[in-house]
């Protein structure tokens, strides 16, 4: 905690040097400038990381600090608490994981008047409530991931009698609902032939216990389920143990989902799970922070325009249209994809240490 | 007439010097000094809130002294803690009860011993049946009377083989067969060379049992020695504040003309949960006496008059108007009002100011929604003046009253609704004589204001004292109805113990 | 007659009745869920709710609560995990796991002993610094890659079924109900709980009572913890949150008295495996899981209400017996009984 | 001890809590100087009016000698209801937000029912309501059109203003709070009603001796704190701007500790609504604070139980001399 809460500590004196400096007035020289970056709840693994990549690459490309500023519990009226305490507090930009899909518009847009560079990543809020969006994806990209990493692990998964369920944290969290909307939607499509044993689908709450009690019931009370998707890092694990404990393996189970790679090597060691994917948090984390930076400097940007990311790359800044048809489009509102999501397996995951 | 400097110390099995001990602002104790030798039985008379609970306590080991000090055989001992107390054999049988309620009897009287389940139990099973008391063994000490549980609290002392063994009030809530056993056993624990410490506010039994007499007022040993050198006028003499007259209650011997009057209370034929087939009715301005041993469900009686229980049968009048089996809440608006037995348990707001406890009853009629903070105040400062409560104000919390002044309080709340009858249960357990001067005249009050009283009470001399007419109950049922002429310790005994015959009574002046 | 009541009174009974009835419906419905090997699951499955459920018991017999257990559960777990994870012996884990429980434990029992301040709000602000405390500790990451060897001792079987963790467990449970049920100082603890006065007067040390009671519990959720790692072979610093509501409500179902002084341990076991069967029940029974919340609070209220009716029949009727037996008696009996 | 005393011991307890809230504040002013500034020290009661609102009326439940763990999960009940009786059941906002409040009364009464007529202990009753009522939120989500995690927003402005309004420059949420303050206070230490909360605390058996119907009493006292869970509920809902089924789970803790904090015994008997007002207060202020002043929100939670345990144990300690004493000498030997 010390290296991070210092680095709190740190940027908030600044801040009030520079507050005291320029009267709470928002002109500000870069150095000074600080980013607040939110987390859908802290202390969990996908968010730590992403937190891990936004600290270094601050460090790496200088002019600006990142405060990681997050609630273990997951909840709108906290994450509306910590965006107010950002801006109260003179923080240049905020780049939020919203947990809610509009619930943080108007603190967002409060952020914006109070002029602060508003960004969002991994999961967004309202269009006309922030700049940019740092996306992993649209749902529909994510949800057709998840679903062909299951396919992929049957023999052929156009067989009759295929069956699989998901099991992830709660019906209330917005972005793991969406992607199992829309890979429901695209099994539907693309394998009529599965059946899905449980529509109103498993929930863990993000509790490993549970996740493993859950997961262990599962596979006892479908025995020949063929593949479980797990879109949700502590759920994934969880029933991967369950597995274990039940003697099981990839040949007898298809187990995926989304999880940090560390969670899950020793799975895939064990061959319980063959693949699992999730995009590279760090760098998200980075790009969002950069951006908020990048906007809060001074800079502007209109749809269509190109943005170059020291050492990441160039983006280009697309409609909101991307992410979802009906939402609301602007010049000075756009979207940002990751260059790509990745799959982990037994050959790629040693590569990656998040 | 504290101690100046210290005595040397008696070859007493315990000695007490310069005991004290104040609470907050309010000093208890000033400066104790008693000795008690092996074999000795002190009487500790005293005044409620003379000190005598907290003195035991302090020896005990439960309550701190803030100064002086204790020695047994001579030698000094620092009872910091019970535990220390028990070491050295030490016991107190404590005036309220307890128990430990979520445990069978046995395991209350057996908790803390190191003995064999075995042979504990025939010890227990032995006492009992010694001192003739039945209680079951495996019965849950919340099931238990009030009395009941002093019982059981007596024999778990009894069976402490405690050489200095403290009785605080054991007999409070007892009646004769119960307390002529204890006295018996007493008898033989003196012979046994124990030493006891008995208090108690009967000063008949006073000189029963006791070698010696101590009396405690205000924090201090007024007046102490062997009971041959005392008679009871001169207890009471020591016990009354100095310039108080010894009987304020003038008993008021005319007749009532019963053919005039109309009963306000009438009870037909009521059976319920612990008594069967009461007929009674109380007239105004009478005071009906209700005897009868422990259990003999006179309170189940009352209470359920009260609203509090079924009624399996039978029906109670209130002025004619049937009141059978309504609430407490409608019973008390029909003008029946009813002081609890057992005071700590129904009947005091212990952590509320005195103020509060007397008028809460009297609250509903008071004011519609908000408070009425002066009629409060006016009922309280009244109620404090008329009945001589000792406070330090209405809003001294009430937890920190002695027994008698708790009582009153309690007594203060029933009257305040304005009752056309009241029901008096135990109205003066543990209290001293003082105190029970004032409630006897409180309840001639009453009697003269033309209300109905029904006073239940296991002290029998105080029921002949006051009452117009008694009946005494006999394992729930009312076995004999005595007339002012008739009402004598001797029949009340003998009808309560079912043992009473037409014919061979005494009449009063025979 | 005598025993039919006494089986009555005996709570943990009722309860165990429940869990069965519970177990044979689910099983009507669908059939898996009483294959043995699934029962084994749902046994082994409740071992740290156990843990956490008998640990309570000690605080909630002697009259007063813990809620930093979820905590506590948490903080050893990441210490231990992380002392394995970085290649430390298993010894040096358990010994830290253990500590970890038994200084809260001691805090806690400070507190509310010596400092008197009330054990809900003593144990809520501990809670809240070692929820805190782990978040400094482990920097908010999670402790992962736990040595397989640690991991496996959780599905190590006894006979292969029954895990040694469980064996354990129930074998920890009974000895514990022994010495509460027949040992001197093992009493102690109700009677604390049943009524403090009474206990100081016949010299029972109520406040190391209490000092022992929290640090009991406090290593039973440290024990908890390294189950929790053993099984799970990651720590969240969200690892153990909310569990003590669960460990009360298991106590609760199996009879224990919140107002202290009532119940025993094996009671509280017999709550915790019903507390943890649910979520597994729900998925046998094709339940969305919405409605696991739902269940568990009907459930509870159900179970307590009911018991509590039926008790206070029992009692009420114990009671007009006794005193109609009174008035019955023939005149001349002398007794009052 | 007399009036006095007790009294100067309450008021002794309140000022304390003043007083810590002052040095907070100045503190927390040195550190930021931003936090100074009266709109956001204002603005800041809006991320914990709720605590705020409910505490004071689990106050009467804990002066009852009860316990109330369930009103947080009242709150996302509420919530939900709200948006779907105004989004699917089509009902006028106004409308909806009453009907919210009667459900918040109704699952009161539930509780209070259960804890006032079969003696249940109340921590077990409202733990099995706050299970309960967090899955009906989710039951109730399943009834509407919009799913469980979008939640439902676009609520009409008027409403919306019900939250984010201010009124001569004093935020609507600080004018609710002062207004439910003003209220319970008068109810509780005002009227008979409210000694009546306290005498059922202190004795139920001596209070039904006095003719007092505590089953209703006790009842009262839940209903009263769902509704002003509901009221909570109401006030988060358009402070959001979008209607949740998980709002509030979180603050069943922050609750009980800002009414003891306050100087409500949980043993029942004791206690009274400004201290609950001032602790929340002084509870929400730190949290601010220390944000404020550079702390990360997952390390709240150490220096709010440190404040927490402290603050009570000094507390009991300075009511008590005896345990001065003893205190005094453990810190001799030490
Ligand atoms: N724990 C306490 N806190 C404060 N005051 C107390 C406490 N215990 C007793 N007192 C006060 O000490 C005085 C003596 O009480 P104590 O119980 O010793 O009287 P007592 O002689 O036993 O009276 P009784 O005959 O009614 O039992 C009373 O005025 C009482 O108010
Ligand atoms: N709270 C209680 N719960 C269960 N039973 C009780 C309770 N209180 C009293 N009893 C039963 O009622 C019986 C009568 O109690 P108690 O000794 O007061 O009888 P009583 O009729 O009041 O005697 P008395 O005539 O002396 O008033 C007791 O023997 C006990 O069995
Ligand atoms: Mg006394
Ligand atoms: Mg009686």
């Amino acid at each position: 905690g010390k290296k991070e809460s210092g680095a709190g500590k740190e940027t908030s004196s600044q801040e009030t040097n520079a507050d005291t400096k320029s009267s709470g007035g928002e002109e500000t020289k870069s150095g000074d400038i600080s980013v607040t970056f939110v987390p859908k709840l802290s202390g969990n693994a996908f968010f730590e990381s992403a937190n891990v990549g936004a600290q270094e690459y601050a460090k790496k490309v200088g002019g600006y600090s990142v405060k990681y500023d997050g609630n273990p519990e997951a909840s709108v009226a906290n994450q509306v608490a910590i965006i107010n305490n950002a801006i109260s507090q003179g923080s240049n930009g905020v780049c939020v994981s919203s947990v809610d899909a509009t619930g943080l518009d108007a603190a967002m847009k409060k952020a914006k008047e109070a002029g602060l560079a508003v960004v969002t990543w991994d999961s967004d809020v309202s269009g006309d409530a922030r700049s940019l969006m740092v996306s992993q994806g649209t749902p529909e990209q994510l949800g057709q991931m998840l679903v062909d990493m299951a396919a992929e692990g049957m023999e052929d998964p156009n067989a009759e009698g295929i069956t699989y369920a998901w099991h992830y944290s709660q019906a209330t969290v917005a972005d793991q609902n969406s992607w199992q909307v829309a890979g429901e939607a695209y099994i539907k499509e693309k394998y009529p032939n599965w059946t899905n044993v449980a529509p109103n689908n498993y929930y863990s709450e993000q509790d490993a216990e549970k996740a493993i009690s859950v997961g262990e019931s599962i596979l006892t009370a479908h025995p020949d389920i063929t593949a479980i998707i797990c879109n949700d890092s502590t759920a994934l694990p969880g029933q991967a143990q369950a597995a274990q404990n039940l003697g099981l393996t990839s040949k007898d189970v298809v187990i995926t989902g989304f999880a940090a790679p560390n969670s899950m090597k020793d799975y895939c060691r064990a061959g319980i799970i063959e693949r699992w994917g999730l995009w590279d948090c760090q760098i998200q984390g980075a790009m969002g922070t950069y951006l908020a930076y990048w906007l809060a400097a001074g800079n502007t940007f209109k749809v269509g325009d190109k943005i170059d990311i020291p050492e990441i790359g160039t983006v280009e800044v697309m409609p909101n249209t991307v992410l979802d048809p009906k939402a609301y489009t602007a010049d000075d509102s756009g979207v940002v994809l990751l260059p790509e999501r990745t799959v982990f397996d037994i050959n790629n995951m040693d590569n990656y240490d998040f | 007439m504290g101690t100046i400097g210290e005595p040397p110390i008696s070859n007493g099995m315990i000695s007490i010097r310069g005991i004290c001990k104040c609470f907050s602002s309010n000093s208890v104790l000033k400066g104790i000094d008693l000795d008690v030798h092996s074999g000795e039985v002190i009487a500790l008379i005293g005044g409620n809130g003379a000190g005598k609970s907290t003195l035991m306590k302090i020896i005990m080991g439960i309550y701190q002294p803030d100064g002086g000090t204790i020695y047994l055989n001579g030698e000094k001992v620092n009872m910091s803690k019970p535990s220390v107390a028990l070491a050295h054999g030490i016991y107190l049988v404590p005036q309220e009860p307890m128990l430990f309620p979520n445990m069978s009897v046995e395991e209350n009287i057996a908790i803390g011993f190191t003995d064999k389940k075995k042979e504990l139990h025939t010890r227990i099973v032995d006492i009992m049946s010694q001192l003739g008391w039945e209680i079951r063994l495996d019965r849950k000490a919340n099931t238990l009377s009030i009395a009941e549980q002093q019982l059981v609290e007596i024999v778990r002392g009894l069976l402490r083989n405690a050489n200095i063994l403290i009785l605080d009030e054991p007999t409070s809530s007892l009646t004769f067969n119960e307390i002529k056993s204890l006295f018996q056993l007493i008898e033989d624990l003196k012979k046994k060379g124990i030493c006891i410490f008995y208090i108690t506010h009967r000063l008949t039994e006073v000189f029963e049992i006791a070698t010696h007499v101590a009396i405690m007022r205000d924090g201090m040993i007024t007046l102490k020695g062997l009971v041959t050198n005392f008679t009871k006028e001169d207890l009471i003499k020591g016990l009354l504040p100095s310039e108080a007259k010894i009987k304020n209650t003038e008993k008021s011997e005319d007749e009532i003309e019963y053919s005039k009057l109309e009963p306000v209370l009438e009870v037909k034929s009521l059976s319920g949960y612990g008594f069967r087939d009461i007929d009674l009715e109380v007239y105004p301005g009478e005071i009906l006496g209700v005897a009868g041993v422990v259990g003999a469900g006179r309170t189940e009686f009352a209470t359920t008059v009260f609203g509090m229980d079924e009624v399996k049968s039978g029906n109670v009048l209130l002025d004619g108007k049937d009141i059978t089996g309504l609430s407490t809440r409608q019973v008390l608006d029909k003008g029946l009002n009813y002081v609890p037995e057992d005071r700590y348990l129904n009947g005091i707001f212990k952590t509320g100011e005195v103020g509060i406890n007397i008028s809460s009853a009297f609250l509903r009629n008071s004011s519609k929604f908000f408070l009425n903070t002066n009629a409060e105040k006016n009922l309280a400062d009244k109620y404090i003046k008329d009945f001589r409560i000792k406070v330090t104000g209405q809003d001294q919390i009430m937890g920190s009253l002695s027994g008698g002044n708790q009582q009153k309080a309690v007594i203060a709340r029933v009257l305040s609704t304005s009752p056309k009858v009241v029901i008096l249960d135990e109205p003066t357990r543990g209290i001293d004589a003082g105190a029970r001067c004032d409630v006897y005249a409180i309840i001639n009050q009453l009697k003269k204001q033309g209300v109905a009283v029904l006073l239940i009470s296991s002290d029998f001399e105080e029921i002949v004292e006051l009452s117009d007419r008694v009946v005494t109950m006999y394992q729930g049922r009312i076995n004999h109805r005595f007339n002012k002429k008739k009402i004598t310790l001797d029949n009340l005994t003998a009808a309560s113990f079912g043992v009473y015959e037409e014919g061979n009574d005494h009449e009063i002046g025979e | 007659m005598k025993l039919v009541n006494r089986i009555f009174k005996a709570r943990e009974i009722s309860s165990l009745a429940f869990l069965i009835a519970m177990f044979l419906i689910v099983g009507a419905v669908n059939p898996a869920f009483l294959q043995t090997k699934n029962l084994f699951l749902t046994f082994n499955g409740s071992v740290v709710y156990i843990l956490m459920a008998v640990g309570i018991a000690f605080v909630i017999l002697s009259g007063e609560i813990d809620v930093s257990i979820g905590a506590t559960l948490g903080l050893s777990a990441a210490v231990s995990a992380t002392l394995l994870r970085n290649g430390s012996s298993w010894g040096i884990a358990i010994a830290a796991a253990v500590a970890v429980g038994v200084i809260i434990g001691v805090i806690n029992g400070i507190g509310v002993t010596v400092f008197k301040v009330p054990s809900i709000i003593m144990t809520l602000g501990v809670n809240g610094v070692v929820r805190g405390s782990i978040y400094v500790y482990t920097n908010g990451k999670w402790v992962e890659n736990v040595p397989f060897d640690f991991k496996s001792l959780s599905q190590a079987t006894f006979m292969g079924t029954l895990t040694y963790f469980l064996l354990g467990v129930i074998v920890l449970t009974a000895v514990v109900h022994l010495i509460l049920s027949k040992t001197k100082r093992g009493k102690y603890f109700a009677a604390v709980g049943d009524n403090v006065s009474g206990a100081t007067l016949i010299g029972i040390p109520v406040e190391g009572t209490k000092v022992a009671a929290y640090i009991t519990s406090g290593i039973f959720a440290a024990l908890a913890g390294l189950m929790y790692v053993s099984r799970v072979g990651f720590v969240t610093p969200t690892a153990g949150n909310g569990y003590e509501m669960k460990a009360i409500a298991a106590c609760v179902l199996g009879g224990i008295s919140l107002t202290g002084g009532v119940g025993t341990v094996i009671g509280a076991a017999i709550g915790s495996v019903i507390m943890s069967s649910i979520s597994r029940v729900l998925v046998f029974l094709q339940f969305s899981s919405d409605y696991d919340n739902t269940i568990t609070g009907i459930l509870l209220i159900v179970i307590v209400v009911a018991d509590s009716l039926i008790q206070r029949r029992l009692a009420e009727k114990a009671r007009r017996k006794r005193l109609s037996a009174r008035t019955l008696e023939e005149v001349g009996g002398g007794s009052n009984e | 001890m007399n009036k006095k005393v007790w009294k100067n011991k309450l008021f002794r307890w309140e000022s304390a809590l003043v007083l810590i809230l002052l040095t907070e504040i100045i503190i927390f002013g040195l550190l930021n100087p931003k936090f100074l500034q009266a709109k956001v020290l204002l603005g800041s009661i809006n991320d914990f009016i709720s605590i705020c609102i409910i505490s004071l009326f689990v106050t009467f439940v804990l002066i009852t000698g009860g316990m109330d763990i369930q009103a947080g999960s009242i709150v996302g009940l509420t919530s939900i209801t709200l948006g779907v009786l105004w989004q699917d059941a089509g009902l006028n906002i106004w409308a909806a937000v009453f009907v919210a409040i009667l459900l918040g009364g109704l699952c009161g009464a539930i509780s209070g029912f259960l804890v006032a007529f079969t003696g249940v202990q109340a921590m077990v009753v409202t733990l099995g309501g706050q299970f309960l009522y967090s899955g009906l939120a989710l039951a109730v989500v399943n009834l509407s059109s919009s799913s469980a995690f979008e939640g439902i927003s676009g609520f009409p402005s008027s409403f919306i203003k019900l939250a984010s309004g201010s009124i001569l420059g004093i935020p609507n949420q600080v004018i609710i709070f002062i207004v439910l303050i003003v209220l319970s206070y008068v109810l509780l230490h005002k009227t008979k009603y409210g000694r009546y909360v306290f005498l059922c605390g202190i004795n139920r058996n001596a209070a039904i001796y006095s003719g007092i119907k505590t089953k209703l009493i006790i009842m009262s006292t839940y209903i009263l704190s769902g509704m002003s869970a509901s009221a909570a509920g109401i006030v988060l809902t358009s402070y959001l701007g979008s209607a949740r089924a998980d709002l509030g789970k979180e603050l069943t803790l922050p609750i009980i500790t800002a009414v003891v904090l306050g100087g409500t015994s949980n043993l029942g008997g004791k206690g009274g609504v400004i201290g609950t007002a001032l602790a929340a207060i002084v509870i929400g202020i730190m949290r601010f604070g220390l944000v404020m002043a550079g702390l990360p929100t997952q390390y709240l939670d150490i220096p709010i139980g440190l404040l927490l345990v402290v603050a009570v144990a000094a507390r009991t300690i300075s009511c008590n001399q005896g345990l001065m004493r003893k205190v005094n000498k453990l810190l001799k030997r030490a």
